[in-house]
């Protein structure tokens, strides 16, 4: 007898221990948050990156949310820290969705963590202008 | 059982008694009959003896006469049955019809088909502990209004309505009553011969008997008129047709036996259980309890935990099976609409938890349910936002 | 099984086959899961995915795909929602319906049930054969024609109706077809990618398969538009609430792979049952044998025999067991009116023994099935006045 | 498991082996016959008698009907053969409904059999006062 189990073992695991979910622990030259919430679902997510040099140091979430969106900021988290900041431009909300088996009528909650990336990746932008010669 | 499902979702559905199982093997083989009941053949008249001696033992089970049920396949199309039958039988007196905000689905949703006919459905609202406040009742009664309908035992929170008040001031005002008892039939102790029930749902899969067989008890008061809600055969007293299904019919005689012989027995139990895990959990902060304790069916505890996901809270809590407030399809979203009409809000509603308790329930399987949720809860606030839901509120 | 009786009533209901017992058995016990199947626990999507599996099977059966199916208690109910279920969806498109006067109760009733609510019915006859004439159901599609049903095989005289051609028209003509194959699902096959069916509705107890649970096929076609019957929870895609009864459709699962594996040696073995009770019986004057043998299921054989009477010849055939064409319930007196459809009068429609077999059927069996019917046949004219009923006529 | 016969062990021997059903054998002084027929129920019975010096020599029935009329029509013949016409006079429905567990629901099938009694009854009445001194 197969299950229809609805949580493949990546989600599993990052659901069990979510290992950057919290606050950043370091200090940090530059450190932004950013946060989405959708108001049908009631999931929360927060972002919050720790930046030294174009490198994110640190990179952790919260989230009140569903397995599949606690899953997702995990992967996220883990896969951008030691990166260049570059890496928040982009997110691939179907490759994410593939890895972690999340069905379709959960799309909204995973672009809820595009919005966040993308606001984190605004801000930074924003934040290279004001200081210039630092990014 | 270490490594499998530890089942606390008794209020969803209770499997067979054992010897359930084996009056329905027994009914199934040999020593049994599949014939129809309605076949005039030796093999249909076994069948019919059959189902008469199941239709008596329920019967017994609520002190009641077994010509006063009628077959159905559940306490869904019992409520439907109900309902649907007296609107439809007592269009032309009237079409005003009273039930709460916080009954089970079958009930809400066969009101609200009603309303879309032409139907008004006044919908009371609970107080905050859960139960229906009686003068809230009273002022509700119009001289056009049919039917009120109240549910005994609440599926979620377990909260008892008082149904012998309720039932007393509709027989004053001249209205019919309806209980859906689906949640206390073969658990608390009815007595049809004493309530003023006119009306009363069951169904055979939450006392230890086999899904897919309820019944419908049906007052022997000329007000009673019901209109069936299918055509057929003439089985039921015209009320229900199609072929009874005799081995369900037999396992929900026998599980209704068994329920009557040992109910205070199994209350004892339940209400050892939901002590148990209360106690292991209840230093816990911000938990809120559902449903107040002293009118709470002991086999049931709901508790609902401040920033606590209910999809996330569901996954922490395996291997144990329990209920959420969150909608049965996971994907809705939708919280429970039982648990907002007693106060709570969106996030504490989805945020909540139904222990259920039965027969094999151990204290090893209770303690494996505290570890769980205290494991869970801790886990899942560690990872929320400081403010849980700030952005949503 | 010398002494017990002999059942050759197959066509009201067949016992479980030892197969499906088995995983009956299963189901219910350690193996099986019981959890509701909306449940998101690890319980609840073990029943889920063992409903799926049934589901698939039984859609397999038909050749069609699982979502078309919605699970019910059985045929009488499928029928009522796919007529109710239409009738109520497309009120404002017209009020017309079509079906024969030679349909099982739970359409008849149905209909009429209908026709008090202010809908014209046309009720079609068949010819002498009892199959419907095309060119009498084309004259009766109106503009305003919402829904044809007419059934697969009938109940008493085994009686095939062509679904197919009847299927044709109502899609020329843009009507909704609906058949009743209670009788046929699992004994002839069944193509629903090829069959123009809108409507579909079957019941597992017909096919060796559980007593309380059945089906209704919905083509996924826009203009088929149902409106439930029954209100509640979302399950069945919101057109059949109630808790899923998991080891009743896991039962019918189960019985659907059966009989798609052995249609063809099923059929051979019940052609070779009738024929050997016809060879047995034929020499008695005056047997009229119901519906042209040519266009009926093999697994009933009714005859009707001038001079006797209907409750006495039950009594005189036992210790088998085989159905009247006297109404079920012994004292109504009614005959049976689709016999009287055929052009019986009511005395030999009375006098009808309809005989129907199964997979357990053995030739020892049908030889005591000759002999007690030339027996009481010959009893019976022994005992009544020279001229039958001349005082009636 | 005890059945819900419907059908007394009085009622199957009666119909396994109704002694009285068919023509009156032999031949009599006086004659009669009578019969009853329901049109609602379909039953027919009928009734004979051939009587000699007031007493009834023999009893002969036929019917088209359900198991409890033929018994009622078998206990009828057997209990009235050999005994004064007299007796033709009364028929205890009660009694035989009793005797013969008849469900009440067939109190009508039960009445037609007294029907044919009385009527056999009144035949025999006028045929006295026709040749009187016989009777
Ligand atoms: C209070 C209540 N009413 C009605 C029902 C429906 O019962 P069933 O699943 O037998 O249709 C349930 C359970 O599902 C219930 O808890
Ligand atoms: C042709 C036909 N339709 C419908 C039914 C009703 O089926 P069920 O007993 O499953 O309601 C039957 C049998 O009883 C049948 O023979």
């Amino acid at each position: 007898m197969t299950l229809t189990d609805p949580y493949n073992d990546t989600v599993r695991a990052c659901f069990e221990k979510p290992g950057h979910a919290g606050d950043l622990q370091g200090e940090y030259a530059q450190s932004l948050e950013a946060s989405a919430a959708s108001s049908d679902q009631g999931m929360t997510v927060a972002l919050s990156v720790g930046i030294s040099d174009g490198m994110i140091v640190e990179m952790r979430f919260r989230a009140w949310a569903c397995p599949h969106l606690i899953a997702a900021a995990q992967m996220l988290c883990a896969d951008r820290q030691g990166r260049l900041t570059d890496s928040l431009q982009q997110f691939d909300v179907n490759g994410v969705m593939q890895q972690l088996s999340i069905p379709v009528e959960k799309t909204g909650r995973v672009l809820l963590l595009e919005d966040a990336v993308t606001s984190l990746w605004q801000q930074y932008t924003k934040l290279c202008k004001t200081d210039s010669g630092t990014g | 059982m270490s490594n499998g499902p530890i089942y606390l979702d008794y209020a969803a559905t209770t499997p067979p008694d054992p010897r359930v199982l084996h009056v329905l093997q027994d009914s199934l083989g040999q020593t049994g009959s599949f014939a129809n009941p309605s076949s005039i053949h030796a093999a249909g008249r076994q069948s019919a003896a059959m189902v008469a001696i199941a239709r008596t033992q329920v019967a017994e089970l609520l002190n009641t006469r077994q010509e006063r049920l009628i077959w159905t396949s559940g306490a869904t199309e019992a409520n439907n049955l109900a309902i649907q039958g007296v609107a439809n039988a007592r269009e032309h007196r009237g079409k005003h019809l009273i039930s709460m905000a916080t009954e089970h689905k079958s009930v809400v949703d066969t009101f609200a088909a009603l309303e879309k006919r032409g139907y008004k459905v006044t919908w009371l609202k609970p107080d905050g502990s859960g139960r229906l406040l009686l003068d809230s009742l009273s002022q509700a009664i119009r001289p056009e209004t049919q039917l009120v309908s109240v549910m005994h035992v609440n599926n979620e929170t377990g909260v008892i309505q008082d149904i012998h008040k309720i039932g007393m001031l509709c027989r004053e005002r001249d209205v019919l009553f309806h209980t859906d008892a689906a949640q206390s039939v073969g658990r608390l102790a009815i007595d049809l011969a004493e309530l003023p029930v006119d009306l009363l749902s069951l169904t055979a899969h939450k006392f230890y008997g086999p899904q897919g067989i309820g019944a419908l008890f049906v007052a022997d008061r000329p007000a009673v008129q019901l209109s069936p809600i299918m055509f057929g055969g003439g089985q039921e007293r015209r009320l229900r047709p199609g072929t009874l299904p005799v081995h369900l019919i037999v396992g929900a005689g026998a599980a209704a036996r068994i329920a009557a012989d040992e109910m205070h027995e199994n209350l004892s139990h339940m209400t050892a259980m939901r002590d148990r895990l209360w106690n292991g959990i209840s230093d816990l902060d911000d938990l809120i309890r559902n449903g107040l304790p002293v009118h709470c069916y002991p086999g049931i505890l709901n508790v609902s935990a401040d920033g606590v996901e209910g999809e996330s809270l569901m996954l922490g809590m395996e291997p144990v099976c329990v209920a959420s407030g969150s909608a049965c399809n996971a994907t809705s979203g939708e919280s429970s609409y039982v648990l907002r009409a007693l106060g709570r809000d969106d996030l504490l509603a989805q945020s909540a938890v139904r222990f259920s308790f039965g027969r094999p329930t151990t204290a090893a399987e209770v303690d494996t349910a505290i570890d769980r949720y205290r494991w869970s809860v801790e886990h899942l606030r560690g990872i929320a936002p400081a403010k849980t839901g700030l952005l949503l509120k």
